[in-house]
Formats: structure tokens, C-alpha cells, sequence
């Protein structure tokens, strides 16, 4: 089965990836945005659902500066 | 944002880390209980790290002053005079607890506090060095250790290689007491115009207090929260970072701004934002300067909408720096930020009150007399006792080495150690050479070397065996900082002055008092001998868990000249047909050595006594050879003995060595001060015997490192266990 | 005959860049929010790390004003260098085909390499002997070249490739161990080592870097 | 509003850091994960939808190697 994993800057951590893209934007004609964030997407297949949420703490994000949030899509490839 | 809360109280104070006593002290200097922004202040200035209350009185007795001295401590960083109208910045500072916390994230923040300071007295950063100290990292119990040096070692990478400056140099060890304690030192080097020199002392009243880069955030306030005047959601708690992320780009941008500022003159005078943020910046500013300042935390930029006075204050965001402005040049400041793409605002003004005064969309929050802030903190006498044994518990036997190994199994043993295998796959992550000024990087030298406008050049070396100060502090310290001597002689530099970054345990131990006090006799002694000055420094105190203090590290850095860039001294053999010869007073003992860590021997107490001027000539006739350009090759004789040494030789030139040594092992593989392994001709090298002693041990030349009789090693196998430490990064 | 050397926010090495030029011919920083190529006959878009590498190398430095310009100067034909951080920023812009990835060991690594000169003909390389070894720095974290195969083919039949890693010096997993190429003109050419750091003997050991600016006097 | 960006790298090109995350699993004691992929994600306020796509085209994914998807999120902060 397919699980994706959204990875983000923890809330009221700096995160300049995002600072960097939204000072961008207007420049390029985009106007009216409010905020950016930046993270990391990692999507898996996985024979066991109930592990993704493990892997997360131990691997996938670091909880002491990012937060995540585990979708388990049905199906896989 | 009106403040009423109820006033803190004496608890509020002791969890902040005051003393009942401080407190009451605090209450004195204001006249009345302090409320929650005053208290917050205090609390961070009177702590261990701003007010080095366990630590200054003993920072007086060192040396400070020397010919070549501009700017001694006291300054964000010190410098020193070389030449040509230029003076070099350095400084070394340590980020230990952040990057035990987070090592990635914690070195970098570290790279970028100690770059900040070498800015903000108006020198370009040309250079850093690392010095970290880890557990054991290999097999299953060093799975954490090894998690802290990969992201220790790319966190340095990071902010360095991203904000262009040069990491060209450093020092690794792996021992069992940093093991709930790592170290991570990091020092910068910076060049500037002797009158381009700024210092931090406000001056000026009516002129403005300027801050610029970062917005600020809830960065660091960690312990201060417990004043929050509203319970927190535990939604909102995280909001309270425990982490600190790095923004080298942000740094860049304001690295290039605050040199820029100061090129066209727009600035009185200029601080970082370090520990404690705007408290300390404000306070130490006009401490400095003999005046007042009064901020408006309303006008700081911030991160988070919402933040309290006193979080405003004690905020530790990264990227920021303060500067004092006269109020017609603040359009032109503001327009340069704009430029470089930093935030700027004017936050306050400097007065003649002698006050910090807080103010909160112009409401007064909290005022405190500079002078209370600053120099009122009590300062602490250290109770040292020597204990009556050894405190630390013998290393683990290595399984490296078999017991009774032939010499050629303990070299290789010795060879593949973690303290000694090739630094290779640490430093391939820093980018050595950006600005076109690094005449040797790693493993090329002993010291890195630094070209300065007309052909002159900088050496560099930081150093300390903290296994080597625990076995004997005094002397312990001393070898430290003539181990930098002697690497900077290798290039062909003389010095021209120290810094240093004191890591020891809980100052309020007798035992941990006595080797702080033992260390710092050392280093004086040393320094004065080797007359390379204090000009700056750190002290990192309280490095100890459940299971005990961290070594006593007192991590030395030295600045040395070259006279002549294109005789920089390399450590590899690069003739054959060369002599090889040992010189220097070089008394090799296994007492404290690499051998005996690899057996599980337990420390012992004291190291032998040795002629530290007998050292220091012989580092001199090294220096003056390699600057006469009459030797191939110049190394010192560290870790490992002789033995190692000469295979170190091998493998950075390529070639082999024909040598005739004494089979014992102290011969082989000994430690202690004032050895070098040198190579040329040979008249060179029985020449420097009018300075120090000197023994011909062989030449130059074949693919193997061959001691007769004794042991005989292809420079594949040499490589083969160099290449150990590569096993952990893959 | 003047080069031009752009300046971005988080720009490391332009003025390595800038000297070494100036070791050939005359040289001039260009901010990166001027339109004015201030009359350069060459452009040399620089490497470090312009808006911090975020988002994706070379991606945000692309749309600055002055890439605009330079971007029509290599339309005219212009003679354009792009160097590591470059050589990113201009495979964004579409000046040169390809795009760079992170390193397959997912680490920045600086080590000094060996290059190996595919197309001697060209604009950039002119200098040097066909098969000829030029020993330059790399020093990134972002170098792993990459194209589709029908693009690369047709970079292959028109002499695009222009540089190699020699056996066993490409670590970060370029594709056909590239290292350097140029665009169909000939006229824009992007390369990951450091020829900038490779001008002076005392400082790096090598001077083969030179061979590259001096190629790219003759040609402007 | 809300919208987020999910950026791939395309099919076929090498992901060495999702290889990477695969290959430290079982030792965490993880098995049976058949595939990784890691990606990034941005995640933007924006006033006008209609610019994400184009966002994406222009700044946020580079199409020669990656692939991207966008999720419109009602709502936002
Ligand atoms: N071990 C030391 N030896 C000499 N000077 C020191 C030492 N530790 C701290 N100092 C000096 O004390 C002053 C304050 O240090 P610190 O609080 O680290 O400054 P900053 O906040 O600018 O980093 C600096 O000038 C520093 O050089
Ligand atoms: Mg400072």
C-alpha cells in the first residue's frame, strides 16, 4: 500500500527556503501571496501501514525541527 | 502589548538559574523586586555564559598583551598585527550543548555565531577551523556518536562552504567522556585595515540603535518562558523552538551589508546578537560605552506576531546584527539594507540615562542601571582540589590490537585508530579554497596556510589533547598550545598570538576547579614563554553527565606569520634520496599515549616533565630551516610516536622511508613534546644541530615504510588502515 | 577586452572569478539587479551559492534583472561562462540543456579532479589538445548532470560535450560522467569544477583553469 | 487560500536519496518497504489560485526533471 509523508518546517521555526521563494515571487508577477513553506515529500510502498508512523520518528523527518503528517493512499505502484 | 502581570517571584528566579543571594542582589540594585522583563534580562547576564562568573577571575592571569597585539579580549574578537597596514581576527568559540541537541543545526548556528563576531569588529572572514570531540564511534555503542559527527561535520559544511568562507583546518578526537557531552568548537580568522578596526561601544547620545538582518523570532528562549505571563497552549508551546535553525544565506547577505556599511563610514559602532540576543548586544554596548540605550520592542521586526516584551528582549534568533547610527546617516543605513536584501530598523537611541530602558510601543516594561547588568554580577572563587586518584575510568580495550601485536600489527593498529586514521572524509565536505587564499589545506602541512596581499601568508593551527590534560592539566595545557606552536613552525610560521576555548565540567567541583586552574596556569605559562598573546576566547564550563565530566579541554588556537608564502613547509616526503632525521628535545614516554588508550590503560597521574625552552628552541630552528627553504618535508611527532609520524610522511608524499629506529616501543611509538621529523639534505639537517638536537635516521625513497629490523610496510597497507574512518560515512 | 562577472545575493566565488579573469583581460563585477552588461565582452555567471541554493541550485538567481540581459547576449551569440553555482543557474534559464541534481553521495564534497577535453574546436577550449587532462577543483553538492537520451545523443553528434571526468573522478553521478557542456552555438558553456581556482600554482597547486579564459579571449 | 505543491522527481531518474532512505530501513527494523521516493513539498497561501500552476511552472518544479501536483486546500492560515 502507498503511504506519503508531508514534511514540514515545525511552526515558529525559521524557514528560509520559504522566506527565500516568497521574496521571489513578486518579481515574477506573482502577487498576493501570503505565505510559502518549504518541505519534504516522501512517498513509500509498504506492506505494513503501521509502520510508516515509526519510520517517520525514527527516520524520515526530525521531530525536534520538522512536523509530519502520514497519508496512507490505497492501491501503490 | 502592556505587561500586567503579576510580578515574578524568587522562585521564578531560581529557575532561571539565580542564587537566592543574586537575587537579592538584583532586588538591591533596582530598589525593588525586578518585574518580568527585568528579571529575564538579569537572569541571562548574570548567567555562567555572559558573566563568566566562575571563570574571570582566573581569565586575568593570562597574558594579553604582545607587539603584535591591536585588539586583546574584551572585543568580540581579538586581533592581532600582520603586517602591511592588515590586521587578522580570530577568535574560538564553542556550540556544545546546541549540538548535542541538534548536531546538525548546532555546529552550523555555532560556524555562524563565530563568523558574526569577526564581522562585527570589521574584519572580512577569510577562514575557520573546527575542533570536535565525540564518544567512541565505532560498532553498536557508537551509533550516537557517529549521528553527531556526520551531523556536526555537514552542518560546518554547510554554513561555511554556503556563506564562502574557507574551512581549512581543524581536529577530531574520539574518546569515551565526551560521550554524553560532544564538543563542537568552531574558529574564524578575519582581515581588515588596521583603521577600518570597529569596536562595540556605543557612544553618542541621540544617535540610533539599528538592527538589522533576521526578523526575530521565539529562537532560545527556552528556560526565560517560565515568565510567560500567559500560560501557554501546549499548541502554542512549540512555538517555542528547542532548536535553532541556521540561515548562512541570511548571513551573507548581512556579512556583506555590515562591511559595506562600514566601508562608507556609516557606522559608530557595531555588535553581534549572540547569547542572550538584544539584552546582552544593548547592554554590553553601553557598558562599553559609559552611556544609556532605551529600546522600543515594538519596532522590532518580528517572526511571530504576538511576542512578549521579554521574549523580544532575550530572543536568540540568528543573522542579527546591532549597530549605533547618527540619526542623518539612518537613510543611507536603511537603503544599504534594502541593497543587500536585510531587514533594518531603528529600535532605540543611546542616552545619558546609564540605564537599559525597555519600552513597549514607547510604554516603559522594564529598566535596569547598565553597570547592574553588566559588571555588578558576583564573581566566584573556585575551590580547587586535586583528587587522590584518577577520576576517569580506563578506555575499553581496543579490538584493533591484539595483545602482544609485532610492531608492525600496533603501527597498523595505531594507523587505523580513530584518533588517527585521515580527517579525509570529514574535511571533503568543507570547501578549503573559496577566496583564492589557501596555500595549504588539510593534510598538506601541519598548519593551514593563508596568503596575504604581498606574499606573506598566515599559518593557522587549533589544537589539544584533552586525553593528554586530563592525565596532567598543567602540562597537559602546556603541550597543547606547543603542539600549535610546533605545527605553525612546520609551515615556517612564528606566532603572533592564542586563542582559546576552555571545555571543562562543573567549575563548583574541587576537582573540576583543579584542573581549570591547573589548565589556565598552563596556558599562560606557555603563552608567555612562546610570547603568542591571549587575544580572546570562550569557556564552555558544566560539560558533564550521569557519567562524569568530559576531559578538560581547553581547545587552543594560534595565529602565526610566514615571511614568504611560496616556502610554506609541507609534511609530506617529496624527494628521494633525502635524509630523514628526528630533531628537538624529544623525549618519547607511552605515559598518555595512543597505545595505551588502544590497550585500555588507565590514565596515569601526571605526564612527564620536560625544558619548554628546549621546545621552543627547536620549534624556532624548524621554523628558520623551513623558512630558508633548505628542507623537503616538516612534520611534529603527535599521536601515534615516531613510528606514526613517519608514516604520515609517507603517505602524504607518496614515498617510501628507509629508516634505522629503536626496536622498544616508547622508541616506536611514544608521545611527548618537541619532536619533528624533517627531511632533506642531509648537511641541512645535521646543521640545525647548533640549535637542538638532531638524529639522522635514515632516507627517503622505494614504496614502503621500512624501520630495519623492526618492521616493514608497503604504502598500499599504510594507506589501506589510514583510509579507516572513510567505513563511517558510507 | 572585458569580461563580466554577475553578482547575486549569496554569490561565493565571483571574485575568484573576477581575479582570474583579470589574469587575461580586463574584469567587472555586474549586480544582479542592473540590466547594464556594462559593455563586457564576455559574461561569467559565478558560483556559490546565490539565494542560499534554496528551492533547487541556480533556480531563483535565474530570473534576476541581469540574467535577463544576459540571457538576450547569449541569444546575440555572446560569449557566456557559467561556473558550478552557474553552470546551475544557466541550465535553469534554458541556455544550456540539462539540468543538475544533488550528488548521488547526497553530500557536498570538494576534492581536486581530472578532467578530460571532449571538443578542443570550441569557444571555451580552444587552448587546449583534444584528450588533453586538465586538473581543476570541484567543490558542490548539487553536479550531477543529467538529460534524457535523445537530448544527449543530440549533444553528442554536435560536439556539446566538452567536458569529462577522467575514470573514476566523477563523484557525483553525472551522467556519462560529464562534467562541462556547451549549448548548439557554442557560444554558452556551463561546467561544474572550479577553473577559477585553478590559476595560480601557489595557490591550488594548478593552472589549468587558465587555459579556459584564455580560450575565451581569443573567441570574444 | 490554501495550496499545496507535491514535486517528484520523474520517473526513471535516479532518486539517490530516496535509494538512501530505503537502504537504512531494515537496519531500523523496518521490512517490506518496496519503494521510496522523496520529493519536496511547498505549501502556499496564495489570493489567487490560478497562479499556482503557474508557479510551478516557472519557479517551484523544474518539468525537465520533476513532476509536480497541486492540491487546492480550502481554508489556509
Ligand atoms: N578563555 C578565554 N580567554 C580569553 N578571553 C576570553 C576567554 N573567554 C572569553 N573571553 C573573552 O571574553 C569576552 C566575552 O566573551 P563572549 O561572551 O564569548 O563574547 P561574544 O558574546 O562576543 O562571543 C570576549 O572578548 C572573549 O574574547
Ligand atoms: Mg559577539
Amino acid at each position: 500500500m502507498r503511504a506519503r509523508v508531508l514534511i514540514r518546517p515545525k511552526q515558529g521555526i525559521l524557514d528560509p527556503q520559504g522566506e527565500a521563494v516568497k521574496r521571489a515571487l513578486p518579481a515574477l508577477g506573482f502577487s498576493g501571496v501570503e505565505s510559502v513553506h518549504v518541505g519534504r515529500l516522501v512517498e513509500l510502498d509498504v506492506q505494513d501501514a503501521a509502520q510508516v508512523q515509526p519510520m517517520c520518528e525514527k527516520l524520515l523527518a526530525n521531530p525536534l525541527v520538522e512536523d509530519y503528517e502520514v497519508q496512507l493512499l490505497d492501491g501503490g505502484s | 502589548m502592556a505587561v500586567d502581570v503579576a510580578p515574578p517571584t524568587i522562585s521564578d528566579a531560581l529557575s532561571l538559574g539565580l542564587t537566592e543571594a543574586e537575587y537579592e542582589l538584583i532586588c538591591e540594585k533596582q530598589g525593588e523586586p525586578p518585574n518580568q522583563v527585568e528579571l529575564a534580562m538579569y537572569s541571562l547576564l548574570w548567567s555562567e555564559h555572559c558573566a563568566y562568573k566562575h571563570s574571570k577571575k582566573l581569565l586575568r592571569s593570562l597574558p594579553t598583551e604582545g607587539p603584535a597585539v591591536v585588539m586583546g579580549p574584551g572585543e568580540n574578537a581579538g586581533a592581532v598585527d600582520v603586517g602591511g597596514g592588515l590586521v587578522c581576527a580570530f577568535k574560538v568559540e564553542s556550540h556544545n550543548h546546541p549540538s548535542a541537541v541538534e548536531p546538525f543545526q548546532g555546529a552550523a548556528t555555532g560556524v555562524g555565531g563565530i563568523l558574526r563576531d569577526i564581522f562585527a569588529i570589521g574584519a572580512r572572514p577569510i577562514a575557520v577551523l573546527d575542533s570536535l570531540r565525540f564518544g567512541e564511534v565505532q560498532g553498536q555503542e557508537g551509533t550516537r556518536s557517529r549521528y553527531l559527527l556526520e551531523g556536526a561535520v555537514a552542518g560546518i559544511g554547510h554554513y561555511g562552504n554556503s556563506i564562502g568562507v574557507p574551512t581549512v583546518g581543524g581536529e577530531v578526537y574520539f574518546e569515551g567522556p565526551y560521550e554524553q557531552n560532544c564538543l563542537v568548537n568552531a574558529m574564524a580568522l578575519g582581515l581588515a585595515d588596521r583603521e577600518a578596526l570597529v569596536r562595540s561601544a556605543a557612544a553618542g547620545v541621540g544617535n540610533l540603535l539599528v538592527l538589522f538582518g533576521a526578523s526575530t523570532g521565539r529562537d532560545g528562549i527556552g528556560g526565560a518562558s517560565v515568565l510567560a505571563s500567559a500560560e501557554l497552549s501546549e499548541d502554542d508551546a512549540d512555538k517555542r523552538p528547542t532548536v535553532q535553525v541556521g540561515d548562512p544565506f541570511e548571513e551573507k547577505k548581512l556579512l556583506e551589508c555590515s562591511l559595506e556599511l562600514l566601508a562608507r563610514g556609516l557606522l559608530v559602532s557595531l555588535q553581534d546578537l549572540g547569547a542572550a540576543g538584544l539584552t546582552s548586544s544593548a547592554a554590553e554596548m553601553a557598558s562599553k560605552g559609559e552611556v544609556g540605550v532605551e529600546i522600543d520592542v515594538a519596532r522590532v521586526p518580528l517572526r511571530e506576531a504576538d511576542m512578549e516584551p521579554f521574549e523580544v528582549m532575550v530572543s536568540e534568533s540568528q543573522e542579527r546584527m546591532l549597530c549605533v547610527v547618527e540619526p542623518g546617516d539612518l537613510e543611507q543605513v536603511l537603503a544599504l539594507c534594502e541593497k543587500w536584501e536585510v531587514n533594518g530598523a531603528a529600535i532605540g537611541t543611546v542616552t545619558d540615562s546609564g540605564t537599559v530602558r525597555v519600552l513597549a510601543e514607547g510604554e516603559l516594561v522594564g529598566e535596569m542601571p547598565v553597570r547592574a547588568l553588566v559588571d555588578d554580577c558576583p564573581l566566584y572563587d573556585l575551590e580547587p582540589v586535586k583528587p587522590t586518584e584518577q577520576i576517569y575510568p580506563a578506555p575499553l580495550l581496543s579490538p584493533a590490537l591484539i595483545p602482544d601485536a609485532t610492531p608492525e600489527q600496533a603501527l597498523l593498529a595505531l594507523l587505523s585508530s580513530a584518533n588517527i586514521t585521515s580527517r579525509r572524509p570529514l574535511f571533503e565536505q568543507y570547501d578549503p579554497i573559496v577566496q583564492s587564499r589557501t596555500v595549504r589545506r588539510p593534510e598538506q602541512a601541519d598548519a593551514a596556510v593563508l596568503a596575504l596581499p604581498g606574499g606573506a601568508a598566515l599559518g593557522v593551527s587549533i589544537d589539544c589533547n584533552g586525553r593528554r590534560v586530563a592525565a596532567d592539566p598543567y602540562l597537559g595545557a602546556i603541550e597543547s598550545v606547543l603542539e600549535c606552536a610546533a605545527n605553525l613552525a612546520c609551515v615556517g610560521a612564528e606566532p603572533l598570538g592564542t586563542t582559546n576555548n576552555l571545555n571543562f565540567g562543573n567549575p563548583e567541583k574541587p576537582h573540576i576547579a583543579w584542573q581549570l586552574t591547573e589548565a589556565v596556569r598552563g596556558l599562560g605559562e606557555a603563552c608567555r614563554a612562546l610570547q603568542a598573546p591571549i587575544v580572546g576566547g570562550n569557556v564552555s564550563l558544566y560539560n558533564e553527565g550521569a557519567t562524569g565530566p568530559i576531559y578538560p579541554t581547553p581547545v587552543i588556537g594560534m595565529v602565526g606569520l610566514l615571511v614568504d608564502m611560496h616556502r610554506a613547509g609541507r609534511l609530506g616526503f617529496a624527494r628521494a634520496g633525502d635524509a630523514i632525521a628526528l630533531v628537538g628535545p624529544f623525549a618519547p614516554s607511552l605515559a598518555a599515549s595512543e597505545l595505551q588508550k588502544l590497550r585500555g590503560e588507565r590514565l596515569p597521574d601526571g605526564l612527564p616533565r620536560f625544558e619548554l625552552d628546549a621546545v621552543r628552541a627547536a620549534q624556532g630552528a624548524v621554523r628558520e630551516a623551513v623558512r630558508a627553504g633548505v628542507l623537503s618535508s616538516a612534520h611534529d611527532v603527535a599521536e601515534g610516536g615516531v613510528a606514526i609520524a613517519l608514516a604520515e610522511c609517507c603517505l602524504a608524499g607518496g614515498m617510501g622511508a628507509e629508516v634505522e629506529l629503536d626496536g622498544n616501543e616508547a622508541a616506536l611509538f611514544g608521545e611527548g613534546p618537541g619532536g619533528f621529523v624533517l627531511s632533506g639534505e642531509r648537511a641541512a639537517l645535521e646543521a640545525l644541530s647548533e640549535h637542538t638536537s638532531v638524529r639522522v635516521l635514515g632516507t627517503v625513497g622505494g614504496d614502503s615504510l621500512c624501520i630495519a629490523g623492526v618492521l616493514k610496510l608497503s604504502l598500499a597497507r599504510l594507506a589501506e588502515a589510514h583510509g579507516a574512518l572513510a567505513e563511517l560515512f558510507e | 577586452m572585458k569580461f563580466g562577472v554577475l553578482q547575486f545575493p549569496g554569490s561565493c566565488d565571483e571574485v575568484d572569478a573576477l581575479e582570474a579573469a583579470r589574469r587575461v583581460a580586463d574584469a567587472e563585477l555586474i549586480w544582479h539587479a542592473e540590466r547594464d552588461l556594462k559593455g563586457a565582452d564576455a559574461i561569467i555567471v559565478p558560483g556559490g551559492f546565490s539565494y542560499g541554493d534554496y528551492l533547487r541550485a541556480g533556480a531563483i538567481a535565474r530570473f534576476a534583472p541581469a540574467m535577463e540581459s544576459v540571457i538576450e547576449f547569449a541569444r546575440e551569440g555572446g560569449v557566456v561562462l557559467g561556473i558550478c553555482n552557474g553552470f546551475q543557474v544557466l541550465c535553469e534559464a534554458r541556455l544550456l540543456p540539462g539540468a543538475l541534481l544533488p550528488n548521488t553521495n547526497l553530500r557536498f564534497t570538494c576534492r581536486q579532479v581530472e578532467l578530460e577535453v571532449m571538443n578542443s574546436g570550441g569557444t571555451f577550449t580552444r587552448t587546449c589538445a583534444l584528450g588533453e587532462r586538465l586538473s581543476i577543483p570541484a567543490k558542490h553538492s548539487w553536479g550531477r548532470w543529467y538529460a534524457d537520451e535523445r537530448t544527449l545523443q543530440a549533444m553528442d553528434e554536435s560536439g556539446q560535450i566538452v567536458l569529462r571526468y577522467a575514470q573514476g573522478e566523477n563523484f557525483n553521478g553525472s551522467l556519462h560522467d560529464i562534467a562541462g557542456v556547451c549549448n548548439e552555438a557554442g557560444n554558452v558553456f556551463g561546467l561544474m569544477p572550479h577553473p577559477e581556482h585553478a590559476v595560480d600554482k601557489a595557490v591550488g597547486g594548478s593552472e589549468d583553469g587558465l587555459k579556459i579564459f584564455n580560450s575565451m579571449k581569443m573567441a570574444a
